[in-house]
């Protein structure tokens, strides 16, 4: 395990450190002038030339770089183009919402989709066995900006019980206020992440119970929840985690379309803002965090799958995901 | 294997079991016959002729979508519309099975010590070191080598001929009065077949224990059985004694099984004088 | 990695290990259809006929119901079924554009990389991995960033996005594939590559991979309607659904029609072409065939 | 500086707009304080204040942006003159000021009492850094070429400030209701301030909010309200909804009618028509065949119903205008009389110019609100008199390559959001390429004027030639709608400029 571990925290440093080449490269091929977001009508050349220049955008690209990636090595993130503020302390606040966010949708997703997963998947022969996969299919039928108007429109704007959106100033310095403002929000994600995690749950479930192992328990006496108990549960859990992580992970990059809706200042928001401006040193810097807590995410999947499963342990990234 | 109160009928009594999907296909159609106590009987035909089906019914184990009706008496117990708790109690104890593909029979996640150890644990309540060493014990049992490094195994890491041992033992360990076995040596080389089949056939000797044998292969069947029922989409056409059937195959689809088997035993010399 | 434990996310693997009547499948499969073709029906009207034309803005501002606006108009005055319909064409052209180019590229890659051995293999597979973990949407918006915001952008980023999943899906089919005997005798038989690709491995996974683009068609939907909704997709006036949902957002209370009708039949399109997916699953997906008794 | 002196420029505020196209666009705005004289209001009242335009950073000479100058502009940083809400110049650091005979040197006197935040009292030292940070050369302020007439800077005293000019420039003094007052010996003033208005910063969160506290030591009249907090919104649903459950108590400017509907019909709530100076420009590039030709131009704007089209989009709000200058600005004159709307005379003059079939175009359109709506409307409208349009729908960011910076286009649209821009027409390198040796001549001569009325007549005449020329087509004037919570009064109706004064804001217990 040990060996295993070195390998794999390796093999994640390569990538990370492969993924910040693809991504700056990425960044600068992408056509647009930084320089335009700090342009207004009337602005000379010369003002523009300055600009430039104070952002390093007229530097060569190999320079531009390295200069990236010493402050990189010294976990600075750099400086915005637009704002000349710092993108780390920026980023690390967007993080303040859209973590606790994720987290919270992700848990309460988690929560309702395993139970009602394995109910749809037991009971699919009776009426509420169907309806309640039948609802998972319009969970992931409904685009989630949707579901947000739709959550606004009933439950800040009629009935008055919660904000429509936005976060407040004083963030978790203010936790009752910045609780209700999140509720909204990570009932819309974990609504439609649960509604496709049902769905693996589900089949995850079908598979367990179809599964000769447990029909073997079954056979030698051992009573259904016995047999679930003992072999269902690890067996299901091993696609599930995953789903599980691939979820959390896009959940967390993929925020963008709820912080819109709900008006959150998060790392979505952010981005969105950064790739509008081609605020590179904040695409960046958002990309590069985002990578970071991928590969994190999938090296936690990878740790607790091949804990779970014995068959997986030969192998260097665990061949769930 | 101590005799429980035997009630006085067969051990397993079918009549007319008859299984049938939700959308109105038969599968199993009418069947009945009998297992008394020691007794061994091959349910013999080809894929998709109803045999597998016709063991799972017999333990209430039909997948969903399928019911039985008739009636199958296992040790003077109604299975056929009994309650499940009534059929975790049957299981097990009255009858035991050894399912055809060892690597899906056993649990992939968990060690064959501690699956072994469940059944075993049930039926005689042991715990700790006892019950670890009664787990070696049923592994020696079935003539595995290494015990204990068996007993640490995963599925995968072991062969499927150990794997079918483990899954024999696992059986074995219940004590049942009839055991079930599916087609328990098809997966397996034919080299190991034989020794499998050499090693059923004594452990239940042993135990005066009775058997159903489930195969698509007459060979197979006519080594460890007595008699023989012949099933063909969901019927049977033809029964009795092994010697009668194989060297006097009354139904023409029997008589073609038998040139099959004949061939192969040619071929492979794997029959042993019974 | 190959065969894994886990379920590839992109294909439920719902082994309904039981035969599941025949009569239930064909039903999910033509309620599937029956949805779809609803959408598809629209949209293929709008190409030769429309209530009004798109630019026609002479109802009155979020009128109701009437006069001739069978179910009113936006707040431009323009008739709200002319907008659904030609939504529906830029709904149902995002889907199949998208998955035609992931499956272009997805199947290639995914074969190119079938075929790759060790550490390369290794790496391909994190690669594509890492690239999955990006929402659909995201990597969407940096091509779109890089484009422009047009139809085609949006098309194109969400099939270049989808293609990571597809090729991910067919890197591990085909391996499945390649380690069965038949593949090794027809390597050591001599017969060259690309026959073998489409005799026998192309042959093997189609029916899963037809079931995975299917399920690749919905998400397509829903990614561009979640770009039109940030402004990244077709640009107006197209009419795309999520366009259509982001301007009706502030009127959603006065007039709710306008903030509803896109959203459900985006619903009702997605929910057609998952139904669809489910019912060809069943009926091709040799992994449920052979469990059947 | 020249000829362009006194504009300020910012197309849209400055940044190119922060949300990928979420439909925000910039504002423009009036002055002055609000509505209402409230009997009795909360004196330590929190006012909360909802608005789409998030400042970059603070500092308005390093691209702090629109926003900066909506939140801090009078309310924490002061200039030695003010704009008011109704578009008047008045004193505000200043004292007292001269010029001389040749209209060259100006000497502002300060006046006295006036601290900084910080505690340190304002000297003509901190006049001069002021200056001089809007003139620098990394200076990103927008007003940086309106002011680069200016020579030299002295200070004689603490309380005086001497500046020469390299040439006249009558709109000096209103350019320098745009430049801060900042302490010299300030530091950070990208995240904090120091300046001497009736508020300080109390927290800036990026993403979310900025609030101003009163403060105890101004100079002036103290804040009307204890605290005034800015709440940033990128999409206008989002900040309606704020408004509608008193997450926010006004929004500074709305961006569409849709949401007015349900304040107005809710007499929790006041919806003001205010005056702004936001123009919808259809710019033809008048280098370009075939807008090279008068005619054409013409054609083309007598083609477009504008009444119309600005009913379609703003509902019944909003004015026509006939040319780039608003109703606010001194040298206004109604010119909607000039190729008004008149088909048989657009087909006339299309026939003149030689384009009796018609010709077709490509239209670069912004991607966001409105202008997507205003092309497929004109597209419909030029359409009946023969011509087709093809729609090319860019990016912010794209429009300031493509259009701004290389002048490759045909013809755009775009908003131009500040007052007094007529002057651009004088400049014949701007990117709408309209030349006139005329033209630049009035408006080099008015900028040099001595006399208000000088310059006032100057510019009209700039009005009316660039309106017969169809130098671009002047769709509409945006209504500048501010929505508030009928507990508010004092609030700015116009928003001048993107300013909104929050001290006069009066909120009722």
């Amino acid at each position: 395990m040990g060996r295993y571990l070195l390998r794999r925290l390796a093999f994640l440093l390569v990538s990370l450190a492969l993924a910040s080449v693809v991504l700056f490269v990425l960044l600068r091929l992408l056509p647009g002038d930084p320089a335009n977001a700090l342009t207004s009508v009337g602005a000379s050349p010369e003002q523009i030339a300055a600009a430039r220049h104070s952002i390093g955008s007229d530097r060569p690209l190999p320079e531009q770089f390295t200069h990236w990636l010493g402050q990189l090595t010294s976990g600075d993130l750099g400086t915005s183009f637009v704002s000349s503020l710092p993108v780390g302390p920026e980023v690390t606040a967007r993080l303040n919402v859209t973590v606790p966010l994720t987290l919270a949708a992700f848990v309460l997703a988690v929560l309702v989709a395993v139970p009602v997963g394995f109910v749809a998947a037991y009971k699919r022969r009776t009426w509420y066995g169907a309806v309640l996969s039948g609802i998972s299919q319009l969970g992931i039928a409904v685009p989630v900006f949707w579901l947000g108007m739709i959550l606004i429109a009933v439950f800040a704007l009629n009935a008055g019980w919660l904000p429509s959106g936005g976060f407040p100033q004083d963030g978790w310095d203010a936790p009752a206020e910045a609780v209700r403002s999140l509720v909204l929000p990570v009932v819309t994600i974990a609504l439609v992440m649960g509604a496709s995690l049902i769905r693996y749950v589900r089949s995850a479930t079908l598979d367990v119970l179809g599964s000769d192992y447990l029909r073997t328990a079954r056979a030698l006496g051992a009573s259904f929840p016995r047999a679930m108990w003992r072999h269902g549960l690890r067996n299901a859990s091993v696609p599930v985690i995953s789903i599980l992580g691939i979820e959390l992970a896009s959940t967390l990059l993929g925020a963008v379309v709820v912080e819109s809706v709900y008006a959150l200042p998060g790392l979505g928001s952010l981005l969105a803002t950064g790739i509008a401006q081609h605020d590179y040193p904040v695409v960046q810097g958002v990309l590069f965090v985002s990578t970071l807590a991928v590969l994190l995410i999938g090296f936690a999947a990878d740790l607790v799958q091949r804990i779970i499963d014995p068959r997986l342990r030969g192998r260097l990234s665990g061949g769930a995901r | 294997m101590t005799p429980r109160d035997t009630p006085p009928g067969p051990l397993l009594d079918v009549r007319g079991l008859t299984v049938r999907t939700d959308d109105g296909r038969t599968l199993v159609d009418d069947l009945s016959f009998t297992v008394g106590g020691g007794e061994r009987l091959g349910l013999i035909g080809e894929s998709g002729s109803g045999k597998s089906l016709t063991t799972l019914a017999l333990l209430g184990l039909l997948p969903d979508g399928m019911t039985a009706t008739g009636s199958v008496e296992l040790a003077g117990t109604q299975i056929v519309g009994a309650p499940e708790k009534r059929l975790t109690a049957v299981r097990g104890r009255d009858a035991a099975v050894v399912f055809q593909e060892p690597l899906t029979a056993l649990d992939p996640l968990m060690r064959m010590g501690r699956q072994i150890a469940e059944p075993l644990a049930r039926r005689t309540g042991l715990k700790g070191r006892d019950l670890r060493t009664a787990v070696t014990d049923a592994l020696v049992r079935v003539r595995l080598p290494e015990p204990d490094r068996i007993a640490h195994a995963f599925p995968h890491e072991i062969s499927g001929g150990q794997r079918q041992r483990v899954a024999l033992a696992m059986a074995l360990a219940c004590e049942p009065s009839l055991l079930i076995a599916d087609e328990p040596t098809t997966a397996l080389d034919v080299s190991v077949q034989a020794e499998m089949l050499d090693l059923l056939d004594t452990l239940v000797r042993e135990r005066e224990m009775a058997v159903l044998f489930v195969s698509h292969d007459l060979a197979v069947v006519a080594k460890v059985t007595d008699r023989v029922l012949v099933l063909k989409d969901g019927r049977a056409v033809e029964e009795g004694p092994v010697l009668d059937v194989v060297t006097a195959p009354k139904a023409g689809y029997t008589r073609a099984l038998v040139a099959g088997a004949r061939k192969l035993e040619s071929a492979l010399d794997l029959r042993s004088p019974r | 990695m190959t065969l894994p434990a886990a379920p590839l996310k992109e294909t439920e693997p719902s082994k309904e290990t039981t035969p599941v009547s025949r009569r239930r499948r064909s039903a999910t499969l033509l309620a599937g259809c029956s949805l779809t073709a609803l959408i598809a029906l629209l949209a293929l009207v709008s190409l030769v006929w429309l209530p009004f034309d798109t630019d026609d803005t002479s109802g009155g501002r979020l009128a109701g119901p009437g006069d001739g606006h069978l179910l009113g108009t936006d707040k431009l005055g323009r008739d709200l079924l002319t907008q659904l319909m030609t939504g529906a064409r830029i709904a149902v052209q995002a889907g199949l554009g998208s998955v035609a180019i992931a499956a272009l590229v997805g199947v290639t890659l995914g074969v190119l990389a079938a075929f790759a051995q060790g550490w390369l293999d290794d790496t391909l597979a994190a690669f594509l991995d890492i690239l999955i973990a990006f929402p659909t949407l995201l990597l969407a918006m940096l091509v779109v960033a890089a484009r422009s915001a047009t139809l085609g952008s949006a098309i194109l980023a969400i099939g270049l996005a989808q293609s990571a999943v597809v090729a991910r899906l067919v890197r591990i089919l085909v391996k499945r594939v390649l380690a069965r005997d038949y593949i090794t005798a027809a390597r050591t038989s001599g017969t060259s590559w690309p026959r073998t690709v489409a005799a026998h491995i192309l042959p093997n996974i189609w029916p899963t991979l037809v079931v995975n683009l299917a399920l690749q068609f919905g998400l397509a939907v829903l990614a561009e309607a979640g770009l039109s909704y940030l402004g990244l997709g077709a640009p107006p006036p197209n009419a795309s659904w999520g366009r259509m949902l982001q301007e009706a957002q502030a009127t959603f209370t006065t007039a709710p029609a306008g903030a509803l009708a896109p959203g459900i039949l985006l619903v009702v399109l997605v929910v057609g072409v998952n139904l669809v997916a489910d019912g060809l699953r069943d009926t091709l997906d040799p992994a449920t065939r052979r469990r059947r008794t | 500086m020249s000829k362009n002196s006194r504009t300020r420029a910012s197309l849209y505020g400055t940044a190119t707009v922060a949300t990928l196209a979420l439909g925000l666009t910039a504002c423009g705005g009036g002055s002055d304080g609000g509505s209402a004289s409230a009997g009795t209001w909360d004196k330590n009242a929190t006012v909360n204040i909802g608005s789409l335009y998030e400042p970059q950073n603070l500092d308005n000479t390093a691209g702090g942006g629109q926003g900066v100058t909506e939140a801090l502009n009078g309310n924490v940083y002061e200039g030695l003159f003010k704009l008011t809400d109704d578009g008047k110049v008045e004193k505000l650091l200043a004292q007292n000021h001269e010029v001389s005979k040749d209209g060259l040197t100006y000497t502002f006197t300060l006046r006295d009492g006036v601290k900084f935040h910080s505690g340190k009292e304002l000297t003509s030292a901190d006049v001069k850094y002021s200056l001089e940070k809007v003139l620098a050369k990394d200076s990103q302020s927008a007003r940086k070429s309106n002011l680069e007439v200016v020579k030299d800077i002295a200070t004689p005293d603490a309380k005086t400030v001497k500046v020469t000019l390299s040439k006249k420039s009558i709109s000096f003094v209103y350019n320098l209701s745009y430049v801060w007052i900042i302490n010299s010996e300030a530091e950070n003033l990208k995240t904090t301030e120091d300046g001497t208005g009736p508020y300080k910063l109390a927290k800036w969160t990026r993403g979310s909010a900025l609030s101003l506290d009163r403060f105890a030591g101004y100079w002036g009249d103290a804040a009307a309200n204890k605290k005034a907090v800015y709440h940033y919104y990128k999409d206008a649903s989002a900040l309606n909804n704020a408004l509608l459950t008193n997450a926010v108590d006004v929004v500074t400017s709305e961006q569409s009618p849709d949401a007015l509907e349900q304040f107005k019909s809710n007499k929790n709530y006041k919806v003001n028509d205010g005056d702004s100076t936001t123009k919808l420009l259809l710019a033809f590039n008048d280098k370009a065949k075939p807008f090279t030709d008068v005619k054409v131009r013409q054609a083309v704007s007598a083609a477009i119903d504008d009444k119309k089209l600005l009913e379609s989009v703003w509902g019944g709000y909003g004015k026509l205008i006939g040319s780039m200058v608003p109703p606010t600005d001194p040298w206004y004159e109604d010119l909607t009389d000039v190729n008004a709307y008149d088909v048989t005379k657009a087909k006339k003059l299309l026939d003149e110019a030689g384009y009796a079939k018609g010709f077709s175009f490509t239209l670069d359109t912004p991607n966001y609100d409105p202008h997507p709506t205003a092309a497929t409307f004109i597209k419909s409208q030029l359409a009946k008199v023969g011509i087709t349009v093809k729609i090319n729908t860019i990016t912010p960011d794209e429009w300031y390559t493509k259009v701004y910076k290389n002048r490759d286009f045909t013809a755009t649209l775009q908003e131009h959001v500040n007052d007094r821009d007529l002057v651009w027409y004088g400049n014949p390198d701007f990117y709408w390429g309209y030349d006139d040796k005329q033209v630049t001549q009035w408006v080099e001569q008015a900028e040099e004027a001595s006399t208000t009325e000088e310059q006032t007549e100057l510019l009209k005449k700039v009005n009316r030639k660039t309106a017969e020329d169809a130098a671009s087509d002047w769709l509409y004037l945006y209504p500048q709608i501010v929505v508030a919570s009928s507990k508010l009064s004092g609030y700015p109706l116009n928003g001048l400029n993107s300013q909104f004064y929050a001290y006069d804001i009066k909120k009722k217990g």
